[in-house]
């Protein structure tokens, strides 16, 4: 079980950033070599993410690298240097078809044969960033074992919805989010919820975590360092769901111990999701 | 008896006392009611600098309240060249970047030693290239009251930038359009040297209250076209960094404080200023009213957000030797509980009571830390004077938890090192160091490791932090010195701790 | 790799570094480095851009490297982005750069 | 989606785009106490999102860096590298192997961080900077190559627009008095005669005195041509600046690799500016508080026709006004030929036909 509670955002053309962003101890970074980057820089871009990787920086943190969309001229470059660098997970933007899913594979696969990996070692996240992503996510999220999670990406699903963000209760990202996380979780696969743009303002933010959260996303994508600890909080466990979740895995253990095919605490009967759930919780409380 | 004067000047004559002579005959300034009020008003500063009797060789001495904004040092040493002097020691409290202009009058031999808590700038990259032929000496702010009371500074002539003064010399930093604050280091001077001017921009109605420095130290009050522009002495606002790396090693520091057991009602703090600083100034104000622990006083070069922290009533009082910036020199104008303190009072380890003794926490930055926990803040990584000491060594000693803030590495250069260039705080007064890669607690101070390490902080070891910044950075080329001594570091005693020599080129 | 014309990649800001490739007339490679932790490192600086101009196969160039304390990872990637820059290559052989 | 966490951006600004923010920027640059200058072709402008304002901005024109300001509030905050990565980018990829800038001396700090090195600089007034210091090596190893030997090496800095009869007169001087003569030509092409055209009058008009070599122009020969003018408030001050740091960039750099000893000027007895250049010229070339070598200044008393001194700008005010034949008398015949090939035009000539 892995947490992906913050995956932040580095533009993959800063060298200041790339060299020490590992500081802020996010649980994925996403080196990003699409919007942040100018087409000028696209090239030198690929050249700096590529050498970050291969210096392994980032230890424990999982890597993503976000590449340009399959319409651009760039994506395959992107791949050829995220893959053969080593990336963990690459991060296909404005996903709205299967078709560009199963394309990104294809190249992965052929890329990861040509340089000697493991081929489906490359994960994938889609980010859904239109109202077609949305409506297709179900067949993205299990377009491939290879998709480990996808993402929501506010700001072009917000125009192409043809609205903008207001604050509050947020109805205009209502339905993709609950969409997004239904497809997420009917593949079992991980959900990101939207970054938040403005980073001065705590509140706000907050209040964004904890809609997120209730909602059952695994975490959110950021944009700025300073969100990290503030996420991580708002996703710790409180102290009786820890206690509740060490009895539970407790029970768990013993059954396994003793051999036992059913695992019973406190007289009732567990199932294994619960203990699952449990899990999470203690890892969640361990890194927070 | 009638009176006699006869029978009195035979009594004193007889027991070696002076006999009458006259009612102005020892103070014939009382003589005219012009000279009376006015005598101490010189119409320029060559007039001041005529009638202090300096000499070649002399010594004399300034503040720097204002900072990067001084406007006197230069002003002085321009008009001393000008008139011809020669040879003579100055020992301003401390030199910055805007003091570079100090070169020309090195080369000129005006200035042929230096005392200073720091240099800066071209003029600090120049010392260590070995211009001077006499070391500088490099004093605490403790340090440089002890020296100028063992007589070792013995300034001639105290020319102290004020932003407001009457007639009579009764000065101060606080009141008046150039707020520079607390004149906390001229105090010092007003009190030792043998002759004292006042250079002001302002010269208001008698009294001038409050007196920092009083009529009765005071000897010359000249008016002068600038003496300091308030608008540089800032050096990091009250308001929050954005600097993510200021505000993780902020966060941690914070932390450190509140679960090192100091952090209790009552407790006393310093946190001086910068970046990172202001920034756990602020989170740590956050703990304190979540959790209702207010501190006795706060200590130091005071910033804006201390000031907030008096304001809200969770620090009941502040001792200010330097304002750093415009909050705090309003706060020293118009808060009683804020109060204006000198250097002696501040740090001087021979003073019969330094506010520094009774610091429970103080946080310190850093230019390099070794894995003895030494500390240097004069040179750079490079071997350059590029620093100062100020009160570290003063507080760092006394406090009873002292805390360093630095990153691991400042672009590719590690600041935790196996040996560092300078040492001017010895690591044996420090307790931890927070880096942005982890925090190293002294081993001597078991304890305090236990509370870090239980309270989940991420506690390593300085050893560890090291290696972590060769792995990041290589191992960096050790620095080649001549022979040659630049500058010597007095500790704040006045002994040598260490010295700095001449980087080869 | 054969240096055609200028190439240029990096920034001056902290933690990077600006190298600028030119073609020059003799085989042989003339590096210039500017660092302000010259003292410290401007050896191991050099040691990897040449070891990168190496890789990338670069046998004649003049190179101008200004250095803000970029650490070995970012020297190479600008290295390599200057190198491509400065030739006639399209594609990049990342394969070649592991 | 992606924001830089400053929420500036930096653009170019050239052409259409560029007169359309001139206004702006000239706004800008005044609250930096700066003028604009007009010869600038591109800007590198950083505007806050929030609400479009400059905060930054330098220009380019062709090498020479000009009218830097950054937002008082921004100094220190990084944007300043910023700024001067896109300057030297833009710079460096139109084609240009060194660029320049001259600046206030207080404010040559700022430009160490872009990775200038000063030159010459008047301390506490003014500074001349470079970006690629190894450029000014192989021009100096260039002049080297044709160093020559002697006692006496003279020297004279001309703009030749066109080459007269002063100048000619002015080299045939000073070739008498010494072993050598180096005659180096402004390169700037602003003048009213293009550089090429002014080189080969130069040299054609020259070529009948053995000892004289000259020099093609360099971007280090300063000249009040190439001296630019946005950061100063009075004219005086520009000539007198101009002056001094073509002075000291001769006396530190060009007169060392050839062993020039002496450099000649004209005298000015009318133009009060060309006057003052000269007594700036002498001061700087023979100031002691400078460590280079000292040159000698030798002011030759202007050749005159019909009691008025000979100037290129005589030379070229008749030109301007169709009266190319009077120029006969003041310019050598070289020169003339040129001027009477380009100048004198058909109507003229067919005119003069009848006459004859």
């Amino acid at each position: 079980m892995r947490l992906r509670r913050s995956m932040m955002f580095i533009p993959g053309a800063n060298a200041g950033m790339l060299s020490n962003s590992y500081i802020y101890k996010p649980d994925s970074v996403m080196f990003d070599l699409e919007d942040s980057v100018s087409l000028t820089e696209k090239d030198s871009a690929r050249f700096l993410v590529f050498n970050t990787l291969k210096e392994n920086l980032y230890g424990d943190i999982e890597t993503v690298v976000r590449i340009n969309g399959v319409e651009t001229p760039f994506w395959e470059d992107d791949l050829d240097m995220a893959v053969r660098a080593g990336v963990q997970i690459v991060r296909l933007p404005k996903t709205e078809t299967v078709e560009e899913v199963k394309e990104l594979e294809q190249r992965i696969a052929k890329i990861e044969k040509d340089c000697g990996r493991t081929i489906g070692d490359t994960k994938i996240m889609a980010a859904i960033e239109s109202a077609c992503g949305v409506v297709n996510s179900v067949a993205i999220a299990k377009s491939t074992p290879r998709m480990v999670a996808i993402a929501l990406a506010g700001f072009d699903y917000l125009v192409d919805m043809q609205t903008s963000r207001s604050s509050g209760s947020e109805p205009e990202l209502f339905y993709a989010r609950a969409a997004v996380l239904h497809a997420a979780r009917a593949a079992k696969i991980d959900a990101f919820d939207v970054a938040y743009g403005n980073v001065n303002d705590e509140e706000g933010f907050l209040r964004e975590v904890e809609i997120a959260k209730n909602l059952g996303y695994n975490g959110k994508s950021l944009i700025h360092p300073r969100q990290i600890e503030l996420l991580h909080k708002a996703y710790a466990p409180a102290q009786k769901d820890v206690d509740h979740a060490r009895k539970v895995v407790a029970a768990a253990e013993d059954a396994e111990k003793k051999g036992l095919g059913v695992i019973s605490l406190d007289g009732k009967m567990i199932d294994p999701p619960v203990v699952h759930e449990a899990q999470r919780v203690l890892l969640l409380a361990e890194h927070s | 008896m009638a009176y006699n004067k006869k029978a009195a000047e035979d009594y004193a004559a007889k027991n070696n006392i002076p006999a009458f002579k006259g009612v102005f005959a020892n103070s014939p300034q009382l003589e005219d009611i012009t000279t009376k009020q006015k005598r101490k008003l010189k119409p320029s500063l060559e007039d001041v600098i005529k009638s202090s009797g300096l000499k070649n060789g002399g010594t004399i001495s300034f503040h720097h309240a204002f900072r990067e904004g001084d406007k006197v040092v230069l002003q002085v040493v321009k008009k001393l060249a000008e008139m011809g002097f020669k040879d003579l020691t100055i020992a301003p409290s401390s030199l910055l970047n805007c003091h570079d202009g100090l070169l020309e009058f090195i080369k000129s031999g005006v200035i042929a030693k230096i005392f200073t808590s720091g240099l800066r700038g071209e003029l600090g990259e120049a010392i260590s290239k070995g211009i001077m032929n006499t070391p500088v000496q490099i004093h605490s702010h403790g340090g440089r009251v002890h020296l100028i009371q063992t007589g070792e500074i013995s300034i001639d002539v105290a020319f102290l930038g004020v932003a407001s003064s009457d007639e009579f010399g009764n000065a101060n930093g606080s009141h008046g359009e150039l707020s520079c604050g607390s004149l906390g280091y001229a105090k010092v001077d007003a009190a030792y040297a043998r002759y004292v001017a006042v250079l002001t921009q302002d010269i208001v109605e008698f009294p001038n209250y409050p007196a920092s420095l009083s009529q009765d130290q005071v000897d010359a009050v000249v008016q002068v076209d600038e003496v300091g522009d308030p608008s540089l002495i800032s050096v990091g606002a009250a308001r929050l960094t954005k600097n993510p790396r200021d505000l993780l090693l902020a966060r941690i520091a914070a932390s450190v404080i509140e679960n090192s057991g100091y952090f209790k009602a009552g407790f006393s703090l310093q946190t001086g200023s910068g970046g990172a600083a202001t920034a756990t100034t602020i989170f740590l104000g956050e703990k304190m009213i979540e959790k209702n622990i207010k501190a006795s006083f706060a200590l130091g070069g005071v910033t804006g957000s201390i000031v907030d922290l008096l304001k809200k009533g969770m620090i009941e009082a502040i001792a200010d030797v330097q304002s750093f910036d415009v909050d705090a020199a309003q706060s020293l104008r118009d808060n009683p509980a804020h109060t204006e303190i000198s250097a002696n009072e501040y740090a001087n380890p021979s003073s019969k009571g330094a506010y520094v003794d009774r610091i429970d926490t103080v946080l310190l930055s850093a230019l390099e830390v070794d894995t003895d926990f030494n500390v240097n803040v004069l040179t750079g990584s490079d071997g350059v004077l590029r620093g100062a000491s100020g009160g570290h060594c003063d507080v760092a000693a006394a406090a009873n938890l002292t805390v360093i803030v630095t990153p691991l590495l400042r672009a590719r250069m590690p600041c935790i090192v196996d040996c560092v260039n300078t040492v001017v705080t010895p690591g044996k007064t420090v307790d931890v160091v927070v880096t942005d890669h982890g925090i190293a607690v002294n081993p001597n101070n078991v304890d305090l490791k236990k509370r870090l390490v239980d309270a989940r902080l991420p506690v390593t070891t300085i050893e560890e932090l090291q290696k972590k910044a060769i792995l990041l950075a290589g191992k960096p080329d050790p620095i080649q010195y001549t022979d040659k001594v630049v500058a010597v570091v007095r500790y704040r005693d006045g002994s040598v701790m260490d010295i700095v020599r001449q980087v080869a080129s | 790799m054969k240096i055609n014309k200028r190439g240029i990649a990096g920034t001056l800001e902290s933690s990077d570094v600006m190298v600028v490739i030119n073609p020059h007339d003799s085989q042989e490679i003339k590096l210039i480095v500017q660092s302000k932790v010259e003292k410290q490192f401007g050896s191991s600086i050099r040691k990897t851009v040449k070891d990168t101009l190496t890789k990338c196969g670069v046998l004649s160039a003049v190179v101008d490297v200004r250095d803000q304390g970029a650490l070995d990872c970012v020297i190479r990637a600008r290295v390599e982005a200057a190198v491509y820059r400065a030739s006639d290559e399209k594609t990049v052989k990342f394969g070649d750069l592991s | 989606m992606y924001r830089n966490s400053d929420d500036i951006s930096i653009s170019l600004l050239s052409g259409s785009d560029l007169e359309r923010k001139k206004h702006d920027i000239i706004d800008f640059l005044a609250t930096g106490d700066l003028r604009i200058d007009d010869q600038v072709t591109t800007f590198v402008v950083a505007l806050s999102q929030d609400n479009e304002r400059i905060v930054a901005c330098a220009g380019l024109d062709k090498n020479v860096v000009k009218c830097v300001c950054v937002d008082k509030q921004l100094r220190g905050s990084g944007l300043s590298v910023r700024l001067g990565t896109e300057v030297i980018m833009q710079g460096l990829s139109k084609g240009y192997d060194d660029l320049f800038l001259f600046t206030k001396y207080i404010n040559s700090r700022i430009f160490d961080g872009w990775g200038f090195k000063s030159l010459v600089e008047i301390p506490n007034v003014v500074s001349f900077m470079d970006y690629d210091s190894t450029q000014l090596e192989y021009y100096l190893d260039t002049l080297k190559s044709t160093l020559r030997a002697g006692e006496r090496i003279g020297s004279i800095v001309m703009n030749a627009n066109p080459f007269t009869n002063g100048h000619r007169y002015l080299v045939e001087q000073a070739s008498k008095e010494c072993d050598w003569v180096h005659v180096f030509l402004v390169r700037e092409d602003v003048s009213f005669f293009s550089y090429d055209t002014r080189l080969t009058l130069v040299r054609d008009g020259v070529s009948d005195l053995r000892n004289v070599v000259v020099h093609e122009g360099s971007d280090y020969i300063i000249s009040h041509a190439t001296f630019p003018q946005y950061f100063l408030k009075k004219d005086e001050e520009i000539t007198e600046q101009a002056s001094a740091i073509d002075a000291l960039m001769f006396r530190k750099y060009i007169a060392p690799s050839l062993n020039i000893n002496i450099r000649y000027v004209g005298t000015e007895p009318t133009d009060k500016t060309t006057a003052m250049y000269n007594v700036v010229l002498k001061k700087f070339l023979e100031d002691c508080s400078y460590s280079d070598k000292k040159i000698e200044l030798k002011e030759i008393e202007r050749v005159k026709f019909q009691d008025i001194a000979v100037s290129a700008s005589r030379v070229r005010s008749l030109i301007q006004e169709n009266r190319y034949r009077e120029t006969a008398d003041l310019v050598p015949k070289s020169t003339y030929l040129y001027l009477n090939k380009f100048f004198v035009n058909e109507k003229e000539e067919r005119k003069s036909c009848h006459e004859n």
